[in-house]
C-alpha cells in the first residue's frame, strides 16, 4: 500500500489530530516522506468530501467546510431520533443498575449496546465516568439533567426500585456460577 | 459394502473416545473416519458405531440423550431396509433417511465453511474512526421520555433475561416415547418379514428394545458375511444360529 | 459539491453504519442518485487507504484490510478474537444461509443454539430482527461489524459465497422437508 493511503487510513482510524511524528513511527520511515506523502494526500483529497487539516506539526482529517449545513442537519437528527426499545431498555438499566460497565449492560440485554449507547451519551441522558477497578473500561451512569427531567431526586424513587435490583443481582450472580 | 463395515469398525476405538458436540457431528466424523459419501450405503454402515457409541455414553443430559436417540431411530431405519431390502417403509420413514442425509450434507458443508470464518476472524480487521472524545452532549430526550417509559424498560429487560433453569421441553420427551414406538413397531415388522423369532439371542423383553434392534441387525450382518447360517423350523419359532469358528455371537 | 463525496463526509462525520434511506434523506436526491453516488464512492476508494463496506441498506467507512497490524499496535485494548468451534459453525450459517431462524440453525447443527447465540449477540458479530413470517420467532442475520472482523466489505467477498449459494438453493428445492 501506498505511504499516502497508509496515513489516510491511521488519520481516519484516530478521528482527531495526530503529532506527525507520531505517523513517521507508526508507518516507520523517514520525515521527508511522511511530509510528500501528506503532500500528495492533500491533493488527493482536495475533490473529496474529507480533507487533510494541518497544524503546525499535527494533521487531521474533516468534513469540508461546505459541508457544515448537512452535517448540522445530521447532528439534529440524532439528537431528535426516538429512542427505541433498546434506548428504554438501556436507559432503564443504566438507572437501576449504574453505575455500571457496557459489558453488564450486554450481558442483561443478551445483546451488543455500543451503538445505543453511543446515541445516549450524545443526548447527554449518560455520562461515562472511569473504572476504578479496571483502567480499561468505563462505568456509565444518568445524568443529573436526566433525573430531573424524570422528576426523581433520587434513584431509589423508581417504581420497584428493590424487586429489580433483587432480580438483576440475583442474574449477575449466576453469571459468576457459569463461568 | 462388508469391508467398508470392516474398516469402520477398526476406528472405533477413536471415535469412542472423542467428545461430541451433537448427533450429526458424531455421524458425519464417522462417515469422514471411514472416507465415506453420504448416502444410504455409508449411514447403514456406520448405523452400529453411532448406536455403540450412543450406549457407551452414561452421563448424557435428558435432552441431549432423546437428540442422538432420535437420529439413531432413522439410522436403525436405514440400516434395516439395506440388509432387508424387501422391507416396506412409510413415506414417513422414507422422508425421514432423505432429511437426515441432506441434514447431514449441510452440516458437513457449514462444517467446512466455519474453517474459513475461524481462519480468517481478526486477521484483518476494517476498523471504523474511533469516536470522538469531544462531543459535547445536548440534553435531548425523545418526545415520551418519562418514569413510566423507563419502567416499561425494566420490565421489558427482566423479561428477556435468559431462565437459569434448564427444564427438558415436553416436545423432546414426546419424541423419546415415539422412539420407543418406532422401535417396538420394527422389530415386529422385521421378524414377520423373515418368520421367525430371534427371542433368545436377543434376550428381547429383558434388553431395551434398540438392543435387541441391534443384536438382530448384527445377526443378519453376519449371515451376509457368511460367519453363521441361521435356520428356523416354522413361523414365529426361535431361529437356530450355527457357525464353526465363532459360535453364538456376543453382542449386548 | 459532488454527491458521491457528500456521501464521503457524511460517513465519516458519523463514523459509523448509516441506512441508505437516511444518505437519502439527508442529501434530498432520490434513491437512484444515491445508490450511483455509492458506486461512484467505493471505486474512487478503491485505492485508497479507507474502503466502503456495504451490507444489505447500509453502508459504513472503514480502513483497509492492510492496515490491520499497524491499527491493532496503536490500540490500548486487546481484541477478542477466540470463536470457538461452536462460534465458528453458528456464524458460517448466519453468514452463508441468513438470515436463519434458531430452529434453522439447530437443524443444521443438530444441537440447540441458544447459549452460542446469545454469546454472538453480546459480541455483536450477529443481530437479531423480528420475523416478518412469524411474529414469535427471530431471524439473525450478520452486523458489520462481524465483516469487519472478517476484513471483507461485503458479504459477497466471502470464500466461495457465489457456489455456496447455489448449493443451498438446490437444497432449498425441497424446503419442505425442514421443519
Amino acid at each position: 500500500m501506498k505511504l499516502d493511503s497508509k496515513i489516510e487510513a491511521l488519520l481516519f482510524y484516530k478521528g482527531e489530530a495526530m503529532k506527525i511524528k507520531e505517523l513517521v513511527k507508526l508507518s516507520g520511515v523517514d520525515d521527508g516522506s511522511v511530509e510528500n506523502a501528506l503532500l500528495e494526500l492533500k491533493e488527493k483529497l482536495s475533490e473529496r468530501g474529507i480533507w487533510l487539516m494541518r497544524k503546525e506539526d499535527e494533521v487531521q482529517l474533516a468534513t469540508s467546510p461546505d459541508m457544515s449545513d448537512i452535517i448540522e442537519q445530521m447532528r439534529k437528527d440524532e439528537l431528535t431520533k426516538d429512542l427505541g426499545k433498546a434506548g428504554a431498555e438501556t436507559l432503564a438499566i443504566v438507572l437501576y443498575k449504574g453505575p455500571v460497565t457496557r459489558a453488564e449492560i450486554d450481558y442483561i440485554r443478551g445483546v451488543n449496546s455500543t451503538f445505543i449507547l453511543r446515541n445516549l451519551l450524545i443526548r447527554g441522558l449518560v455520562e461515562k465516568i472511569s473504572n476504578p477497578t479496571d483502567q480499561r473500561s468505563f462505568l456509565y451512569k444518568p445524568t443529573m439533567e436526566l433525573l430531573s427531567f424524570l422528576g426523581i431526586s433520587s434513584i431509589e424513587q423508581l417504581p420497584e426500585f428493590g424487586t429489580v435490583q433483587d432480580e438483576l443481582n440475583k442474574f449477575a450472580e449466576n453469571k459468576s456460577d457459569e463461568e | 459394502r462388508v469391508a467398508l463395515y470392516k474398516k469402520m469398525k477398526s476406528q472405533e476405538y477413536t471415535v469412542k473416545t472423542q467428545v461430541f458436540e451433537g448427533p450429526l457431528d458424531l455421524l458425519l466424523s464417522l462417515i469422514e473416519k471411514g472416507k465415506l459419501f453420504i448416502n444410504d450405503i455409508s449411514l447403514a454402515c456406520v448405523a452400529d458405531d453411532y448406536i455403540e457409541y450412543i450406549n457407551k455414553q452414561e452421563d448424557f443430559p435428558m435432552s441431549r440423550t432423546a437428540d442422538f436417540i432420535l437420529i439413531a431411530s432413522t439410522l436403525v431405519l436405514i440400516k434395516s431396509k439395506s440388509l432387508l431390502p424387501t422391507l416396506d417403509l412409510s413415506s414417513e420413514e422414507q422422508e425421514s433417511i432423505e432429511t437426515l442425509e441432506k441434514r447431514l450434507k449441510l452440516h458437513q458443508m457449514m462444517k467446512e465453511l466455519s474453517f474459513h470464518i475461524s481462519k480468517n476472524f481478526g486477521k484483518k480487521i476494517m476498523f471504523t474512526k474511533t469516536p470522538s472524545k469531544n462531543i459535547t452532549p445536548v440534553f435531548s430526550p425523545d418526545g415520551d421520555l418519562s418514569v413510566s417509559k423507563i419502567a416499561e424498560g425494566i420490565r421489558s429487560v427482566l423479561l428477556n433475561l435468559p431462565k437459569k433453569v434448564a427444564v427438558i421441553p415436553k416436545k423432546v420427551v414426546e419424541k423419546v416415547i415415539s422412539l420407543e414406538e418406532v422401535m417396538e413397531n420394527l422389530a415386529k415388522r422385521i421378524t414377520k418379514n423373515l418368520k421367525m423369532s430371534f427371542k433368545e439371542f436377543s434376550g428381547i423383553g429383558k434388553e431395551e428394545k434398540v438392543n435387541v434392534i441391534v443384536s438382530f441387525l448384527a445377526m443378519l450382518e453376519l449371515v451376509k458375511q457368511g460367519a453363521i447360517s441361521v435356520s428356523q423350523d416354522e413361523h414365529f419359532s426361535d431361529i437356530t444360529i450355527e457357525s464353526d469358528n465363532i459360535g453364538i455371537p456376543k453382542y449386548d
